[in-house]
């Protein structure tokens, strides 16, 4: 956590960290599992991955969105791009933004990182292209608000109460305005559905929300979205990463157990 | 802080409050103003604290060119404000992400994934501590099932996930009833704003 | 037209991942550099989402929309708090110093304060034993924040030892499992980016 | 079962207003509920009662106001022990928008205990840099401040004659809502071996537990209940334990809330029906 380099006494030369190896493996094995999946995908055509809840909500959200003629309101919460979970709120964002506008409903997208908002802005945009309307892209609906997190929140609360969205969609990485977010829009009578990587939060968005993708569902719905076979065979590969650390941690418990410690010390993170 | 600005402050406090009765024109301006000005101070931020010591001196007084990459990328950046050149800043993104799904790899492999597996293989303790160890393991194992998405929650991967459900839920009432006190704590502290610092209602203020 | 930032996407992703494993000093001095890049590219980004605001509200008083004066509020405090704060610095002391104690400080804290209130709503209306998971997930949370306070050590002494097996024991094990669920999912959509499979992010899906 | 209905859909204002009125009673009407003593806290009160009369400890106030609830009592509980075991406080911060709150702290604390700056504790103030500056402690305490936070050289205190590094002083307190504790903990205690209590918010608290039984650390308070578990200790009715009363009240405001939202729900229409709690299938 802490990178003492600055204090090192002497200038290190090694062009390798032997105690990093640990992680390199890990790195190699996934992009193994990888390539696998992405060549079993691509021979059957597609991979089964089973039902996430929220994932069909969404269409049910933009449907009622449309038929009440109210916006959706597409909240990204305190994502920057040093967290992941924002990438797959881009692609959830872009796939989501193409089904609004071929059914012609409205779109809000309010952030908090310039960059995040340059990069959504981007993605809507074309998303709009791809359905063919480019001319229904309404300018200044991806936004940047303030990059301090409460005045975030009071805008977003003000965006709530006043536009009065059909459906409030949070996707990304969020902290305590979680709550103070989704109880808002739970006053507002609006479907709710969440979905992030912060564990801390989870249990918030559950109590406020009518949908959560719960921590790696964020990613999965991601991949799951596209339904093509190669984003699918990430799903699968990691369920097999899933599958070998549940293993390791058995391997290395029954080894320590009989005296061998070996594969329990190889784990240790320096 | 002087009495003005205590006095401001108050205000402000009791304006944001008064959004807990409904949205009212005072807390529509306290939210207004609190854009603006966190906007403009992160902006000035930005100039003082990047812009200054990261480009300009080091490029004026320094003549250090390699200023001049992220100089460009930022400008490229820039490039938005009109549509015909937006796609200039495709390049400035791309350099962004890249940098940032690289840091990722090997950091979330460490921390997140490697140290949290490290933990899991210790060695259990003896005693009642093997117990409570050995539950940690099996709330590890069913939460991990849970998350498994390659096959449907049935037969033996389902009666895990069903396991690993009561986990969660455990865990998600602990994290919600824990978390109630540091809320607290903070509405006390504004209250103790109010009621001590501007009205010196409380003993000792 | 994409090819070329997908391809600097890939390289500057892989050589700061494979930077990670380089403690030579050259290298490690490389990666601060290519990290303070980015720094740089935010500060240019946050320029241009300042213009974002900037052209969201004055659309609002152009358009004489509903509540336009509001974003003359917003205006003004951006354009007062950055003008101040390019020119006169930000730091304790100075005008926007002064202002960020007053304004920014009190503002914030207020809002993260409400928390205290909606968290009590949420727990009043979410908490419903309406299933035997909801009900050990409204047992938990109790538990939780009867056993935290004083009044829950008067009640009884074993209660602040079962609330802290309850965050050692079932929280840590579904928070570890979640935690490698998460590493894994970041892990494999930054793969995704690096070797171009996702592309959304440059306006492509 | 109208009434079961009508408070299923309890207007949100009435518990708002339940919680205001749980915050702000026992804050102007102190019900001084007791606190019983955690052993983490009793071994931070115990580092600190074993100082002799005279020793310097450090204290690092590193926390900004969101988080001063929880850490300013900290602060005044530990600065009046001291005062009144005559040890001598050399008090900082790591924070800019932490000076007034330190300020806040000792003028508070000096007048409780009528200890006197310059003799009893010294202000050195703010400096910015983790790692710089606890570092540099270790080193030459008079490179990193080489005046007081008003201004005053260090040469010319006379509480700090012949104090210069950890190696001088007792204990290193640390009361931060921060990393800063991470920093704290891997230099002053690892490099420079100088004994150690940490105080944190109580959401940080269970993640220094290991540090505890390392030794790293000889103590640990964990956010406002710690705070008054302290004050306990050395026999003060401050905020913590004010603070205490408050959020007890809103605990059981909120269980109370709950129970009654179930005994609704069953009135209502009994245990079944309904979906489980958000997504996750019931």
């Amino acid at each position: 956590m802490l990178g003492s380099g600055l204090v090192a006494p002497e200038l290190d030369t090694r062009w390798f960290d032997p105690a990093r190896l640990n992680v390199l493996v890990g790195i190699l094995l996934f992009l193994g599992f990888l390539l696998i999946n992405m060549i079993r995908a691509k021979a059957k055509g597609t991979l089964y991955v089973r039902p996430i809840a929220g994932l069909s909500a969404l269409d049910e959200a933009i449907g009622r969105a449309t038929e009440m003629g109210r916006p959706v309101l597409y909240v990204p919460g305190l994502s920057d791009m040093s967290e992941v979970g924002t990438f797959a709120a881009i692609t959830i964002l872009s796939r989501l933004a193409r089904r609004i506008a071929e059914i012609g409903a409205e779109i809000n997208v309010p952030c908090y990182d310039p960059v995040v908002m340059t990069i959504m802005e981007e993605a809507t945009r074309d998303a709009y292209r791809q359905a063919g309307r480019p001319d229904s892209f309404r300018p200044g609906c991806v936004h940047y608000v303030s990059a301090q997190q409460f005045a975030y929140v009071a805008a977003v609360n003000g965006i709530m109460l006043r536009d009065r969205p059909a459906a409030n969609i949070y996707m990304g990485s969020f902290y305590a305005e979680s709550l103070l977010l989704a109880e808002t829009g739970n006053t507002t009578g609006a479907i709710q559905i969440a979905g992030t990587d912060k564990v801390t939060q989870l249990p918030f968005f559950i109590c406020a929300c009518d949908y959560t993708l719960l921590g790696e569902e964020l990613f999965a719905a991601s991949a799951y979205l596209g339904r093509e076979p190669v984003q699918l065979a990430t799903i699968a590969a990691q369920d097999w990463a899933k599958a070998l650390a549940a293993a390791a941690v058995l391997a290395a418990l029954l080894l320590s157990a009989l005296g061998q410690p070996a594969l329990q010390a190889w784990l240790r993170v320096s | 802080m002087s009495v003005f600005e205590t006095w401001v402050a108050a205000f402000l406090t009791l304006c944001v409050f008064s959004f807990l009765y409904k949205d009212n024109p005072f807390y529509r301006f306290a939210e207004h103003l609190f854009v603006g000005a966190s906007a403009g101070y992160l902006l000035a931020v930005q100039w003082q604290d990047v812009l200054i010591p990261n480009v300009w001196t080091p490029l004026l007084r320094d003549h250090r060119l390699t200023v001049l990459i992220p100089l460009a990328l930022g400008v490229m950046m820039l490039a938005r404000i009109t549509e015909k050149t937006a796609s200039i800043s495709r390049w400035a993104i791309a350099f962004y992400v890249g940098i940032y799904s690289g840091v990722a790899i090997p950091g979330y492999i460490q921390a997140q994934i490697i140290a949290q597996l490290a933990d899991a293989a210790k060695p259990f303790p003896s005693g009642w501590g093997a117990l409570s160890a050995g539950l940690i393991l099996v709330g590890f194992l069913g939460v991990l099932s849970y998350f498994f998405f390659s096959a449907p929650h049935k037969g033996a991967h389902g009666i895990a996930a069903r396991i690993g459900i009561w986990f969660l839920m455990v865990a998600f009432g602990a994290s919600f009833g824990y978390t109630v006190m540091a809320r607290v704590s903070l509405l006390i502290a504004r209250v103790q704003f109010l009621m001590g610092d501007w009205l010196h209602l409380l003993p000792g203020s | 037209m994409r090819r070329g930032p997908l391809l600097v996407t890939f390289l500057s992703g892989t050589v700061i991942a494979a930077l990670f494993f380089i403690p030579h000093h050259k290298a490690q001095e490389f990666n601060s550099t290519l990290l303070g890049w980015t720094l740089v590219v935010y500060a240019f980004a946050l320029a241009l989402g300042s213009l974002s605001l900037w052209e969201n509200h004055a659309r609002k008083i152009r358009t004489r929309s509903e509540g336009w004066p509001y974003s003359l509020v917003t205006l003004g405090a951006l354009l007062i708090v950055t003008g101040l704060g390019i020119w006169k610095g930000v730091a304790e002391g100075t005008p926007v110093g002064r202002i960020y104690n007053s304004v920014n400080s009190p503002l914030g804290s207020t809002m993260f304060s409400l928390l205290a209130f909606v968290i009590a709503s949420a727990a009043f209306r979410a908490f419903r034993a309406r299933s035997p998971e909801a009900t050990l997930l409204l047992l938990t949370a109790i538990v939780m924040m009867i056993g935290r306070v004083s009044i829950g050590e008067l009640m009884s002494d074993k209660l602040p030892g079962i609330t802290e097996w309850l965050l050692d024991v079932p929280n840590l094990a579904a928070k570890r499992a979640i935690a490698i669920g998460v590493g894994l999912g970041a892990v494999s959509t930054a793969l995704k980016i690096i070797l171009g499979i996702e592309r959304s992010y440059l306006g492509r899906s | 079962m109208v009434w079961a209905r009508r408070l299923l859909a309890l207007d949100r204002r009435i518990i708002f207003a339940l919680i205001a009125l749980g915050v702000i009673v026992p804050l102007l009407l102190p019900i001084n509920l007791p606190v019983a003593v955690s052993p983490r806290v009793r071994a931070a009160f115990d580092a600190v009662d074993a100082l002799p009369a005279g020793s310097v400890v450090l204290l690092s106030m590193d926390y900004e106001p969101d988080t001063m609830a929880e850490l300013t009592p900290m602060s005044v509980a530990i600065l009046r022990h001291c005062f009144r075991k005559h040890v001598k406080v050399a008090a900082m911060t790591l924070y800019p928008a932490g000076v007034g709150l330190g300020e806040q702290a000792l003028n508070q604390a000096s007048r409780d205990e009528r200890a006197v700056r310059n003799t009893d504790y010294v202000w050195l103030g703010y400096k910015s840099g983790f790692q710089v500056v606890i570092l540099g402690i270790g080193e030459n305490l008079r490179a990193i401040f080489p005046v007081d936070g008003y201004g005053t050289p260090l040469d010319s205190i006379p509480m700090l004659r012949g104090v210069n590094s950890y190696r001088q002083m007792s204990l290193v307190v640390n009361l931060t809502a921060s990393s800063a504790a991470d920093y704290w903990i891997q230099f002053a205690q690892g490099r420079y071996h100088a004994p150690m209590i940490l105080g944190s918010t109580a959401v940080m608290a269970t993640d220094y537990y290991p540090y505890l039984s390392s030794r790293q650390i000889l103590g640990l308070i964990g956010g406002m209940k710690g705070a008054a578990e302290y004050e306990r200790l050395i026999d003060v009715f401050g905020n913590g334990r004010r603070g205490m009363d408050a959020q007890s009240l809103v605990h059981v405001i909120v269980v109370l809330l709950v129970i009654v939202g179930n005994v609704a729900l069953f009135a209502s229409r009994g245990w079944k029906g309904g979906r489980g709690v958000g997504g996750v299938a019931p």
